[in-house]
């Protein structure tokens, strides 16, 4: 089972209006290529799910400046002032959800869970809408399972049949978001061939993926 | 001293061998710098591991490997990375020991606002939502007043809260608080402040017990 | 053909290039051996694993490698292993495409029970009440009756039940039967087997189509 | 921070009536030492929570036969006979939850979640007495976290401040239930210095971990 594939068969089943999650945490362990390709697509009205908006020119931070999303589910715009501006002036949608709430709601949407309980949000504006559940005397916000048409990950090492091993803290969304998905592209800096890695080291099993190109 | 050096060296002292903590951007970020040297602290980086070490030399860094503050940094031996979903199973589940947050309003009820100001500046909660609520003890690090000179200990914020009634320590460059069952307790003032000074920057009912001592730092 | 075999060779001709597979203990198993060249299916092992080789052979196994019926097994090369939680996420989540289960009743609603005799045989369900809830096609294997010819493909299971309306095909030593909106549906008969014998040792109500086969196995 | 101890420090800290996971599945991956120290502290009224009765004579089976059990939580007793026959008499109170939910649920305890919507177990005696929550149509099951005083756990490698790598099947619930237990102590095949872990490579980090033995 080979998965490689060129950028342009990888991209080119991703169509206008998709939902796509972008992984990576401020750039590192974003696909870049991936993100080129995306761009360079001409593709539009996205929803974009990624923990930032990645910084100008860089990461999410390209797709931001394409003006290419219709919505954007994030936590933290920090460090790109061009996706404030574009959520102040009415431009762009965007929906802040607490980071951890995001990782477990993309969690449960790849582990076939219809929800969850967590007390991340309690009393503030999180909470608005959702149903509070109270579990032994303690009050706990039910959070909805996230998933998406396509996830953009990046590894380190994959095998051709995409098994991947992440590097350091450029793991991060990375294998939550391809279970998540239902066509997940990785773009990998190192491709092997199968039974290259060590079974015990693979991060996130083979099966998730649907094609891979070379980062 | 520099009003944030006091404010981390004190922090730093209340923070016991083997802890885990979490330090939040900017001015909690120094508290590392004042670790005694016989505490062993495991720093825990929200976007994926445990053991930050010193910010990498100028040129030497590793493009996977920052910190959740978007700063190059090392790792000490030891260390372990994570995924996202771990990272908060962690600071959630209540494994880590302590976290220090900056912030723009933290009030007498223990509520903290520090992720927006609605118009004008939209930053994100980040991890500070799940931190506050996950972490055993919440730290907030922030100078006394605004650069306007207005209190941020409030009566009650104004700002949209990152988390309601979570925070246990408040300390600044004027004072030591703690907050307890009965309110929020004055307990130590910085050196050289008067109890009055704190209190007159202070728009929180402060509980000013007998023993109000001088920080040791 | 030994009626087991022939269950294991017709489910096995059922498996597509590239799915992912969890097979039950006992005859479940066996369909592995009749998977043909040409297809590549990767076996998952509910106990932590993608990619169950062989059975080891004898006095040559690895003490950390079992497979979910406790037996010692190979992995095949591109194999990986993880946690119980990531285990149990692929099987919930949908991305396993079919499970292969054995059964003490099975019927015509989609009902399976395969875990307990209450008083009697108390096994527990282990994993099947998730594969069973979570995999994309659930495949029922078992001989058409049980060892007093007692029909076990039912109207309406009588023991507690591992899955509610979840099953997908019920293969045996007889017939392949699909569940269908319709109902249960008569697709094949074994090689020398009447659809009117079915019908005799069946106690479920079986949709009989014009078109019948019989097994290509 | 060095958390190596003698087996007899590290089981002196469990008292009567504690709840205790032990990891493994059909005994691999069970910490074998540990069990036996268990047995061998007289300790009783315990609850034990195990993906099986493990079979007689090993893994968890050794508390079974040593009768040392007021409540056993578990997901499939079959390979011991005499874990089935002390639910049948009377002596034992069993309780039987799927695997799947078993280790979905210990994962709350441990990341702080207050339950989650699983839909297995639905139309089966495992509905009985939980709330059953609908989401976009579909009924899921509320099932709550699962927590303990003390863990088992065993390791292929360990370094001294509780980093762990686990071998091949032998990890199963290894990771999870560290996470889930106020006391956690790991048998470990091989204790090595801080340092000598790929910090990539390690599945559970030490500051899970309390007291660490020679396996």
């Amino acid at each position: 089972m080979n998965k490689v594939k060129t950028i342009d068969e990888a991209i080119g089943l991703i169509k206008d209006g998709d939902s796509i999650m972008i992984a990576g945490f401020m750039t590192v362990g974003t696909p870049e290529l991936l993100v080129d390709a995306v761009v360079a697509a001409g593709l539009k009205d996205l929803t974009i799910i990624c923990n930032d908006a990645g910084t100008p020119g860089k990461g999410a931070g390209k797709i931001v400046d394409a003006k290419i999303i219709k919505k954007y589910i994030t936590n933290h715009i920090g460090l790109n002032p061009f996706c404030g501006k574009q959520m102040s002036n009415g431009e762009l949608d965007v929906t802040l959800i607490p980071q951890g709430t995001m990782a477990e709601r993309i969690r449960a949407g790849g582990a076939g869970l219809g929800g969850f309980l967590t007390p991340t949000g309690l009393g503030t504006v999180v909470e608005e809408g959702k149903q509070i559940i109270k579990i032994e005397g303690k009050d706990y916000l039910l959070e909805l399972p996230l998933k998406a048409d396509v996830a953009l990950i990046k590894a380190y090492r994959a095998d051709r049949s995409g098994n991947l091993i992440f590097r350091k803290s450029a793991r991060n969304f990375n294998p939550l978001m391809a279970t998540a998905c239902e066509y997940v592209i990785v773009e990998a800096e190192h491709i092997e061939d199968v039974g290259c890695l060590d079974p015990d080291a693979v991060m996130l099993p083979g099966i998730f993926i649907d094609a891979i190109i070379q980062g | 001293m520099n009003p944030k050096e006091l404010i981390a060296r004190r922090i730093a002292k209340d923070l016991k061998d083997g802890q885990v903590v979490n330090l939040g951007i900017g001015l909690p970020t120094k508290v590392a710098n004042y670790i005694p040297e016989d505490v062993e602290i495991f720093l825990q980086s929200e976007n994926g591991f445990i053991g930050i070490g010193p910010v990498s030399p100028e040129g030497e860094f590793d493009k996977d490997l920052i910190n959740a503050g978007n700063q190059h940094v090392t790792v000490k031996p030891g260390s372990c990375f994570f995924d996202s979903a771990v990272s908060f199973g962690i600071i959630r589940g209540g494994h880590v020991d302590a976290t220090v947050l900056g912030t723009l309003e933290v009030d007498q009820e223990g509520n903290v606002a520090n992720y927006i100001i609605p118009g004008k500046l939209i930053a994100g909660m980040g991890g500070a939502m799940d931190l506050c609520t996950g972490a055993k003890k919440v730290i907030i690090a922030t100078t006394h007043t605004d650069k306007h000179g207005r209190p941020k200990v409030l009566k009650k914020c104004r700002l949209p809260l990152t988390a309601r009634g979570e925070v246990d320590l408040i300390v600044t460059d004027l004072a030591f608080m703690e907050r307890t069952e009965e309110g929020l307790v004055l307990r130590e003032t910085a050196p050289g402040v008067t109890v009055e000074e704190v209190l007159s920057k202070t728009e929180a009912e402060l509980i000013v017990p007998d023993n109000v001592k001088v920080m040791d730092i």
